[in-house]
């Protein structure tokens, strides 16, 4: 009996939610297809709660730490942050029907902390592509010449700099953005695809069971 | 300009010195603001979740779909988790969770990225100044046939079939060299961005030296601090 | 046995990554305080066949802008953005923008006042550029606008869409009234190509993060018919536009960094070549 | 304009949305073509001998030299939710990973972005430890969630990796931009590291970085190829039957259309 309602309906209310949903997009049936997208709106909806358990599990472990006074500054500047930009948009969403992305306090934090933090981080990248260029783009084989080739024409070639070093820099630039990058990515794409389509059958069928967690 | 945005802007030069200070080495000015970082991002992306939820909701609601409150029962489901005999009940909202996507993706992807693929492999003739095109076509044809070999799995690439493989490979990795060079670019304009805001906003230029100065406190902190413990 | 020269090689193999970084920082910083002003050079088929595309539109021809930047890939999508939207607003097109992110929304406001000088108070707004706005679930809302314009039923501004001049003297009220959708950001463009091309026969272009592009040329030049690489694709519009801004100013850091990398990854090698051979001669 | 097309499944009648007939019908032929592949292995008519892959043979490796410095191993599966199959393909692994470190008394890290992710993968990494008979070694402190946000999620990494010192670094799931940083990350902690993602534009940063790299399909079918079931093994059977049908759909429809025959080319758009 257990069994059946902690593994057996689980994995057929799974089957049965990805065939229904896989009916969507091929077959053009106005009332089916109106029930699949109330069917996408509760996907979403059910989806966004499981941020209520990261959120206890994430203010639990800095909660530890500080009573354990370990990283006591780190960790209280963490649920600072968070909890008062949280209770305050939260306050006035659902009180005063603010929405967060408008709230004048909840924006400032955004610009102030989160948006220069995104881009910082993101544009950190130059160094560490530089260094990991550096670094790793070494003649070691044939596979690793190529890869190094191609990397520092397309880089010459996307830079003004490389047309005033040769003539056949762009062109040649072009050529592999336009057959060996091509070929490459196909490939990436299609056997892409090719696996996932294994491994949703492997759990459309039982045999993957990863997303089940524990085996009982 | 208000003090709020003065304010604001002091703010965010501070967190880009203090993450770019990571480069130098991981310290205390970094972990603070990773860490505000951190929080300010979970409560931001919180709040817009709640609200995109409620936005798909409340519509409902209002027309008097009561069933409607069925999605949230299920999605409250994840918290039985943290139950000990109950803990089971949070694969019902994976299920459908996974379900769907499984369903939207396969159905969808075959066309875009596995017919489409395979129908352009077969046809492409490039809109480019080069000479022969069918031969570049060819060329991108026996790569794409190549390369994708390379990931055959059941079968031991010997004899011929070996340098059918070896070619491919080169393929993969002439892509990946483009791929490489191309993200180059795209970081290093990115930099170009952030560099931009540090040297260009109005009041950044005289805050920068307050932001430099925190900074040294928190490396100088950070060195009175004995080494930490793996 | 340890000679001069080896013991040279050998530092520059284990030279500091940090050494790395300070040489980039001040190669960049440089140009970016100081333009040296280096011609840009050939434009690429790419951005020109998605110039003459958007050319040979007539007025009044609808063209979808998706901003999908985040603030952190916006100094990458941001200028191409701006660029396009010039040229739009020039040849006299309809302009339909919608955001599948919360945070790209504050980027098409700054597109607007940057082009037009106002953004929902603009005279023409309603009648040539209509702002959606924030249009959740990503592919499923893109889905959803393009079976049906008045998906949203309001702009970003609250207006009732069904009562602007906008919307008036369409056909189909579908993707098949739509003459390009543009795509600005750093994620994959397939969802573009799923949802409108294929279905609807609208092509898709781009204004990407170079990251991206090897991304784009699967679907080039069938499905994408033309796109900007990032940085240097802006800069290119922006010439055929006639119209230098940010991207052409940022294009001489660019030089100059990649160059950079070019030689530290031939230095690189050159230690790498001569640290081997060493020990294998004295074997 | 939409031209319908119907197909009649007994005394139903359905419309295909136009040019996904090819999609329906390879939807079908793919659960056929696959669930053969299993058929025949598990009836024992084929054995299918499946390549090494270099990388998941050498996670023992990894492992081991963590057990030697004392040092903890990290695991992520990225930025995907539960519903990307790359996760579910990293969780299987990760599954392993999590019991060989709790045998050898290894610390184990796990990162995740989405927080649909959170019950299965403590989940999973808690009956790793009691399957190792080693319960109470696991703390749920060390799965963590740092954000749903990409760069907030990498800055956490990046400190965490580096703070902790780890002494493997396995980077197996979705990954965008934030690739680097994490191998950047490893490689300053001085981390033996292995990568796969099928994001073709990431790869590359893998394979300059890491020690081990699984390319695209390769991170899918680990899971298979580690448990060694047939059954699982049957999959990648299938899906080698998956990629003969393209290679053969390729070559034949370029040479067709090089001769000036479009049929199957056009069939392919159907």
């Amino acid at each position: 009996m257990s069994q059946i309602v902690k593994r057996h309906i689980p994995h057929m209310v799974l089957v049965a939610v990805a065939f229904f949903m896989a009916g969507d997009t091929l077959l053009l049936e106005k009332p089916y297809n109106d029930l699949a997208s109330s069917g996408t709106a509760v996907v979403s909806i059910i989806g966004s709660f499981a941020v209520l358990l990261s959120v206890t599990m994430l203010s639990r472990l800095h909660v530890r730490r500080v009573q354990r006074k370990t990283k006591v500054i780190e960790s209280s500047v963490l649920l600072i942050c968070m909890w008062v930009t949280l209770i305050w948009g939260f306050f006035r969403f659902a009180f005063q029907g603010v929405s967060p992305t408008k709230e004048f306090a909840v924006q400032q934090v955004f610009n102030a902390i989160v948006s220069p933090g995104d881009s910082t981080i993101y544009s950190i990248l130059a160094f560490f592509i530089a260094a990991a260029a550096y670094r790793a783009f070494r003649a070691r084989s044939v596979e690793a010449t190529l890869l190094l080739l191609a990397g520092s024409i397309v880089m010459l070639g996307y830079a003004p700099v490389g047309e005033m070093i040769s003539g056949y820099i762009p062109s040649l630039t072009k050529w592999i953005m336009d057959v060996p990058n091509t070929a490459g990515n196909r490939v990436i794409i299609l056997s892409g695809i090719i696996g996932i389509v294994a491994l949703y059958v492997r759990i459309i069928l039982g045999y993957e069971r990863g997303w089940m967690g524990r085996g009982d | 300009m208000g003090a709020i945005e003065t304010l604001t802007i002091l703010a965010a030069a501070a967190i880009t010195l203090a993450l770019f200070s990571y480069l130098w080495r991981e310290n205390l000015a970094y972990r603070i603001a990773e860490h505000a970082y951190i929080g300010a991002a979970c409560g931001y992306g919180v709040l817009v979740a709640a609200e995109s939820a409620w936005r798909l909701l409340e519509p409902r609601l209002t027309q008097g779909l009561t069933y409607w409150y069925l999605t949230a029962v299920i999605g409250l489901l994840y918290l039985a988790f943290f139950s000990r005999n109950y803990f089971w009940l949070y694969r019902y909202p994976t299920a459908i969770v996974l379900g769907s996507e499984i369903g939207v993706t396969v159905a969808r992807s075959l066309k875009t990225q596995f017919l489409e693929q395979l129908r352009m492999t077969a046809t492409i003739t490039f809109p480019s100044p080069f000479p022969f095109p069918y031969l570049n076509s060819a060329i991108l044809a026996v790569g794409v046939i190549c390369a994708l070999f390379y990931f055959y799995a059941t079968m031991e690439h010997r004899g011929p079939l070996k340098y059918v493989s070896k070619i491919g490979i080169y393929f993969l990795m002439a892509a990946f060299g483009a791929a490489f060079g191309s993200t180059v670019m795209a970081r290093i304009s990115l930099l170009i961005g952030r560099l931009r805001f540090m040297y260009f906003t109005d009041p950044a230029y005289y805050l920068i030296p307050v932001a430099i100065a925190l900074l040294i406190v928190g490396i100088v902190l950070d060195r009175r601090k004995k080494p930490e413990t793996a | 046995m340890a000679t001069e020269t080896k013991s040279l090689y050998a530092k520059l193999q284990e030279m500091d990554v940090r050494y790395v970084y300070l040489l980039m920082l001040i190669v960049i910083s440089a140009p970016v305080l100081k333009p040296i002003g280096l011609p840009l050079g050939t434009i690429s088929t790419e951005t020109t066949r998605l110039y003459q595309y958007i050319n040979n539109l007539k007025s009044r021809d609808i063209i979808v802008m998706e901003a999908d930047q985040s603030p952190a890939a916006a100094a990458e999508c941001q200028p191409a953005m701006v660029a396009n939207l010039y040229h739009a607003v020039s040849k006299g097109l309809r302009v339909l923008f919608f955001c599948p992110r919360t945070d790209a929304v504050p980027f098409v406001e700054d597109a607007m006042k940057l082009v037009l000088g106002a953004s929902s108070d603009h005279p023409n707004y309603g009648k040539l550029y209509v702002n959606l706005g924030y249009l959740p679930q990503g592919e499923i809302g893109l889905a959803g606008l393009a079976s049906n314009i008045f998906f949203t039923n309001r702009d970003a501004y609250g207006n009732d869409l069904r009562a602007m001049e906008f919307f008036k003297d369409l056909p189909n009220k579908n993707a098949r009234d739509w003459k390009l959708i543009i795509y600005y950001g750093a994620s994959e463009a397939d969802h573009d190509v799923r949802q409108v091309t294929d279905p609807y026969g609208c092509p898709t272009g781009g204004g990407v993060a170079a990251v991206l592009v090897t991304r784009m040329y699967p679907y080039y030049p069938d499905k994408i018919i033309g796109f900007q690489t990032g940085l240097r694709g802006a800069a290119e519009y922006e010439l055929l536009v006639k119209r230098p801004g940010e991207a052409a100013a940022g294009m001489d850091a660019q030089s100059l960094g990649h160059l950079a990398i070019v030689i530290m990854v031939v230095i690189g090698n050159i230690g790498y070549y001569a640290s081997r051979k060493k020990p294998s001669e004295g074997e | 304009m939409q031209v319908k097309r119907r197909v009649y499944i007994t005394n139903v009648e359905l419309s295909v949305r136009s040019g996904y007939n090819g999609s329906l019908m390879m939807f079908i032929a793919s659960l056929i073509i696959v669930s053969l592949g299993i058929f025949l292995t598990i009836k024992g008519v084929l054995k299918p001998k499946i390549r090494r892959l270099a990388g998941i043979d050498a996670l023992d490796e990894m492992i081991g030299r963590a057990t030697e410095l004392g040092r903890p191993v990290h695991f992520t599966v990225g930025l995907g939710g539960i519903g990307n199959p790359q996760v579910i393909a990293g969780l299987s692994i990760a599954r392993y990973v999590a019991r060989r470190c709790a045998e050898l008394g290894v610390r184990f890290l796990f990162t995740f972005s989405v927080p649909s992710v959170q019950p299965i993968a403590t989940d999973l990494i808690k009956q790793a430890y009691v399957e190792a008979g080693k319960a109470d070694a696991f703390s749920p402190d060390n799965v963590i969630w740092l954000s749903d946000r990409q760069f907030a999620f990498a800055t956490g990494v990046m400190g965490l990796v580096l703070r902790e010192k780890a002494a493997a670094n396995m980077l197996l799931g979705y990954f965008a931009a934030e690739s680097l940083i994490f191998a950047e990350a490893g490689y300053r902690a001085g981390a033996m590291q292995i990568a796969g993602t099928t994001n073709s534009y990431q790869i590359p940063f893998f394979i300059v970085t890491c020690d081990y790299t699984l390319i695209s399909i390769e991170l899918i079918y680990a899971g298979a190829y580690m448990s060694q079931e047939p059954r699982q093994i049957g999959t990648i059977l299938g899906q080698d039957y998956l990629i003969l049908i393209g290679l053969v759909l390729m070559g034949v429809g370029a040479v067709l259309y090089g001769l000036g025959i479009q049929t199957l080319t056009a069939w392919l758009a159907l």
